[in-house]
């Protein structure tokens, strides 16, 4: 099942997507080294969160291929064919694939722990025992160990979303998506989830960041992409394009936002 | 997951930077769900049934419903059913209002008694309600408005027989089937409508009335240009649910009895002739039809003022969106 | 009785009632509070065909009670507003004043007559009827499922029969208690009911309009008189009353109107107040 | 505005810096009302006027209603009332949720036919429907169960009369007043329970699927361990209103009948006693009892259901508060 | 009714105010002099909101004093003996206090130039064509002269903010408070706020200003308080506050902001 993946994680592929008959994706192209942390900007509209949205087949593609860890998304193809996945085999690519929303999206009516432990348990990944050992270990790193059994409306925006870190990762995704995790924080709130998304990527998570943060961009990104109208505009390693924008928009954006 | 229809490819913009072409659309072969037809397939049969009961079954005689929903008396009914429905609504929309205002006072007394009066009149089941309302001749066979208490007064001053009032009727020729059981209706309805009423103007952010207050608009002001016509987004959708239940109440009022409404009328028939099922035949299709008539206009309602607001934020989101891409694009 | 139900369909024209002539030593009886309007109001439960219900306009009341009361109360020189009531809510209303006088096939009995005055004006009994071909025996009807109209005498009358089964050791009568009589007899009809009792001109009636689905079973029994309500305060009017039947009575008109509806079999010819 | 009245001026926490000490608390005069006072004396009249009435009007006959507010037919009523309430909300709740399911499905044959259930259901009024329901037995006089269409398949075979029915009943055994109207207000209440759980369903934020598929949880696991709870926070509460509506509306099914059942019970005592004034009267009190009590208990569920959330949030953010406090403050 | 006013044209001496047992603000000193700007800063719950609302008795305080242009706010003292003011009298009073909220709060059935039309033309400052021609000016003035058909809901957050404070300035006020203006807004439409603001102040308006805008306070502010706990526990020039703060909450509390 192996498609043209060479050494990419990720490779997305002339991908067009419309909203009824709105483009909102006009050709996408990207692809993503292992280990690799892609940070994406762009104006609002400009169809960063649907382009995340697409590689875990939340939005299914017009045109174009995306592929995961060699694994085409959301389809077989055979003889020429496509077909659609059966959403069981939708769910377990996407099991490979974590997610964190600007929103948090944490369960509301279960615990911090359960949150965590959710997703494993129903899909067997193991005893609950070995699972709630993980799932400790890994509140543990996002640095709320002492909150497991609070409900998500009992703690902070910055400890809700370390939260949907830390369940995202309790199923061993080999690619993470990251959705403006920090813009519905409160200022002084962002820099503990950003401290967690920078450890993440010191241990070598493989990250798609769609942020505002540029001085995250700067310090962690090894490349960044700047999108407008369904397009990449510019793409190169943050450091340079933040520096040094070639194109027009690029540089009004930066103008805005620096 | 969305799941609609894959719809073709975008053409790019003409102004674009050239690129490579877009690639062929994806058409995939779509998953099968067997389970999902076979119950389909249940429902399609258990339709056919009905149907077939419809058509066949000797006791509809359809004939004798078509013959009778458009004589004179039943479209008499009809009228009055309307007429009923609205006057209730309209005594019930005032008065819910009074009783809102009382129930939001700060004085205790009026808001205990508005208290009393919703929970009264939404604890009691309607038909109880009629029914008593058609039997209030039992109490007097005179109303009469006037000083109250008066010969209690009077007699505090020596006076015996003391009477002070101005105006009275004879019971019974005002209160009518017709007139009780409107009464009972608006009054009824009058205590959904406060507890609507009410639940609206809660509703309204209080941002709103400090922002008014800080202008330095008086209260009433702030209640009448400010708070009111943004309740009434909360408050329309539920009135619209209470019409359509008052529409169908005023079979009710066939046991105060009102007798030329409805649903007395297809029942009369029915006593008449001996024809019952297909006179409840024609009451239901009478009545599909007139609350048919009130979910559609509702729906209109509902849309518009959908429009006035959560729409037009999505087109202001759309606009903002633009505005902020020509922005970042000039 | 027996009935003839063809005749209530060319019987609208109640214009041959009014044209009965007032006489004067008779409107004298008339108490002067309820002479003064010229009017009577009167309670009645329009859904027991055929002695009261509400014609195919949907507005008049119809029946022979209605024909008859019409033609006593125009001898007294009154006319009469006719006020569909729930049955059950008239001699109430009666009492609380809210109407002068009920008439609804009330049936004279120890209970009403402790409460309100009444005039006796026809003499109905209790009807069995059943689907034919399927006769009942009503002395044997233990174990059948019966339809009645509440608040009725026939409601007693099936409850002791009921009592006597389970006396006797046999399965109880499923008593089906029906709002109106028209719902009663449309459970038997469709045979969700084995029989129905009721007063015999509505018996009759229901055996006539439902073109045979129905026969009348066993005899008229209990036979009792009929009775116009008036409170007790009344007495006056209940006198009046009394005369003014006596005197169609007399002259005639009561039959012809009994013989027009064919229920000229439980014509009386001794009214009497609280007989 | 805020017009509590003025508390006590707190004491300054011991461990606060020295400074000068808090001034005298304001008592300031207030302002007076007079209109308001005008208008609560209005009510007060009227309401001794209703006291009036109820303590000396002779048709109430007190000692007539309490007399007979416990004797056992009136009991009985009342146990047929809770059991049929109980009853037909269980029924139509488990129907309920099958028709949400139905009307969300993808399948616009099972969406169809759900749309048309909850119209049909949701558009005649429930008196015409119960009457409906008791007439029934007209249609049929054996319920039977088996293959669909037998006679008509048989025919199509060349079987004379061929016949595949599994079981069958006498119709008007089993389709007795009571269970007449039980399956009425039973189906009826499902219709409108379909509606409040297909808007409890919807009403949960759509982010919640989402995080949950992304998580690679499947759509049945999504829908009974995500969506299912939450949707309950808005399933609730209509869910008791209908409750309450359902235990007012047992009354008709005095018109089924059902004849031991509370409303036909106090009107048969009234109409052989010929006090039909005393009986409505304690009838009312019956069902103001009973719709109290459940009130009573929406109350209790609905904040036990606010606690777990709304409140949860408040405090949340007080602790949220003192933890950046304290941070701020070290 | 002149109270001891001096030369302030806000002062606020001793106030208490407690929400039920919880003390909220605990004895507040404060005067601002006409043509000032006053900058509130302090963490979350420290009460600087509620000190604001006690301003233009939004909230009632429960001791102490707050005297605007010299008018003593929501009482009216004699002989010893405080009486509470009539609706009307501390509706007159609001009118010459302008606030802005962090929500807006613009009528949103309301155009713009009808939001800002309101409050005159109810109290009859002038005839209608007069107040539209003031409210114009207005608008003009915070650069929405071609958005004054528009409903609120189809502009920005930046001008819903800009006409909330055209609001409260179409009624004259000696005073504008502010709080927290810009902190519902996306980081981009912020500066446009502040440069209304900025020009306000400029132009002479007395101002009380909540927000954690630092370089706001630096370059407009005349002084600076910083709030914990319901109290002022430092004041001073912003410059100095800012570049050396006294108290250790402030220095904590500036070393997370900045
Ligand atoms: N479900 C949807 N249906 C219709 N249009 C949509 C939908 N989702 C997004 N869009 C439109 O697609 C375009 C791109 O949206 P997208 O959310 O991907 O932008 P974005 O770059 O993430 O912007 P933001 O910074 O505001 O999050 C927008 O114009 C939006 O209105
Ligand atoms: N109406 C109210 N009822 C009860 N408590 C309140 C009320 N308003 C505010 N409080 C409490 O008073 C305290 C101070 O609130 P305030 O809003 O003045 O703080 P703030 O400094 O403006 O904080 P923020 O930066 O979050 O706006 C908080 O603990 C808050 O919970
Ligand atoms: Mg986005
Ligand atoms: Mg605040």
């Amino acid at each position: 099942m192996t498609g043209a993946a060479g050494d990419y994680l990720v490779r997305i592929e002339q991908v067009h997507k419309s909203f009824g008959h709105t483009p909102v994706l006009n050709g996408v192209d990207l692809t993503v080294r292992p280990g690799e942390v892609t940070v994406v900007l762009g104006p609002s509209g400009s169809g960063k969160s649907t382009l995340l949205r697409c590689v875990n087949h939340l939005e299914k593609i017009n045109a174009g291929r995306i592929w995961v860890d060699g694994e085409l998304i959301g389809y077989r193809e055979r003889r020429g064919k496509l077909y659609e996945l059966r959403e069981r085999e939708v769910a377990a690519q996407r099991r490979a694939i974590g997610m964190v929303f600007q929103q948090f999206n944490l369960f509301p009516h279960m615990t911090v722990l359960e949150n965590v432990m959710e997703a494993p348990v129903r899909l067997r990944q193991g005893s609950k025992s070995a699972i709630r050992d993980r799932a400790m270990a890994l509140l543990d790193r996002v640095g709320l160990a002492d909150k497991v059994d609070s409900y998500p409306a009992h703690i902070s925006g910055g400890q809700q979303q370390r939260v949907a870190i830390a369940r995202a990762l309790a199923m061993r995704p080999k690619l993470m998506l990251f959705d403006e995790p920090t813009s519905a924080l409160d200022p002084e709130l962002v820099g503990e989830v950003l401290d967690v998304m920078k450890g993440l990527a010191q241990d070598g998570m493989t990250m798609i960041v769609v942020t505002h943060e540029i001085g995250f961009a700067r310090e962690v990104g090894d490349a960044l992409i700047f999108m407008d109208e369904g397009r990449i505009v510019e793409a190169g390693p943050p450091r340079e394009v933040l520096a040094n924008p070639q194109h027009e928009r690029t540089k009004s954006f930066l103008a805005k936002v620096l | 997951m969305s799941n609609q229809a894959t719809p073709p490819v975008p053409d790019p913009p003409p102004d674009s930077p050239p690129e490579r072409a877009a690639p062929e659309a994806i058409r995939a072969i779509p998953v099968r769900h067997p389970g999902r037809w076979l119950a389909a397939g249940g429902v399609a049969v258990l339709a056919a049934m009905f149907a077939h009961v419809l058509l066949t079954n000797e006791a509809f005689q359809w004939s004798f419903v078509f013959e009778n929903l458009f004589t004179p008396p039943i479209l008499r009914g009809v009228r009055t059913v309307v007429v009923i429905t609205l006057l209730a609504m309209a005594i019930g929309i005032t008065l819910g209002i009074v009783v809102a205002m009382m129930r939001l006072s700060a004085n205790p007394l009026l808001s205990g008694a508005a208290w009393f009066y919703t929970w009264f009149f939404r604890a009691v089941p309607r038909i109880v309600l009629l029914v008593l309302f058609g039997n209030l001749g039992i109490l007097w066979d005179r109303l009469e408005f006037g000083l109250p208490f008066d010969r209690q007064i009077g007699a505090l001053f020596g006076i015996q027989d003391f009477q002070a009032r101005i105006f009275g009727f004879d019971a019974r020729t005002v209160l009518t089937g017709f007139v009780a059981g409107l009464l009972g209706l608006a009054l009824s309805e009058a205590a959904y409508m406060a507890e609507i009423v009410r639940a609206g103007i809660l509703s309204v952010d209080p941002g709103q009335s400090e922002a008014a207050a800080a202008l330095g608009l008086s209260r009433p002001q702030t209640l009448r240009r400010v708070v009111l016509p943004q309740a009434m987004r909360a408050i329309i959708p539920p009135t619209g649910n209470e019409l359509i239940a008052l529409l169908k109440d005023t079979a009710l009022l066939a046991y105060v009895p009102v007798t030329n409404e409805l649903w007395f009328q297809t029942q009369a028939i029915g006593a008449r002739t001996f024809r019952i099922f297909p006179m409840l035949v024609a009451a239901c299709m009478w009545y599909l039809f007139l609350t048919s008539v009130l979910m559609v206009l509702q729906n209109f309602v509902e849309r518009y003022f959908a429009r006035g607001y959560g729409a037009a934020r999505d087109r202001a989101r759309v606009r903002l969106r633009s505005f902020t891409r020509g922005q970042g694009g000039a | 009785g027996c009935g003839n139900g063809d005749d209530n369909n060319n019987d609208n024209d109640n214009g041959d009632t009014p044209t009965i002539e007032a006489d004067p030593d008779l409107a004298e009886l008339v108490p002067d509070d309820i002479a003064a309007d010229g009017q009577l109001s009167v309670g009645v439960d329009a859904t027991y065909p055929p002695n009261e219900y509400l014609a195919e306009d949907g507005q008049t009341v119809e029946g022979f009670d209605v024909d008859l009361f019409d033609a006593v109360a125009a001898k007294l020189g009154l006319t009469v507003e006719w006020s569909p009531a729930p049955f059950g809510a008239i001699i109430p209303g009666v009492e609380s004043g809210e109407y002068e006088v009920g008439v609804s096939s009330f049936t004279i009995n120890e209970e009403r007559l402790t409460e309100v005055d009444m005039v006796s004006y026809f003499n109905a009994g209790t009807q069995w009827a059943a689907p034919a071909g399927e006769p009942v025996d009503p002395d044997n009807a233990c174990g059948l499922r019966i339809a009645v109209q509440r608040d009725t005498v026939q409601v007693d009358d099936i409850t002791e029969r009921s009592e006597q089964c389970e006396a006797d050791g046999e399965s109880a009568i499923t008593i089906e208690q029906f709002q109106g009589q028209d719902l009663a007899t449309a459970s038997v009809v469709s045979g969700q009911n084995d029989a129905m009792l009721a007063d015999s001109p509505v018996s009759a009636y229901a055996v006539a309009q439902t073109d045979g689905a129905l026969e009348l079973v066993g005899e008229i029994y209990d036979a009792a008189p009929y009775g116009y309500v008036v409170n007790q305060d009344q007495s006056q009017l209940a006198e009046a009353l009394q005369a003014g039947l006596q005197a169609i009575i007399d002259d005639g008109t009561y039959l012809d109107i009994l013989t027009e509806w064919g229920v000229e079999g439980g014509a009386i010819d001794d009214p009497a107040v609280n007989p």
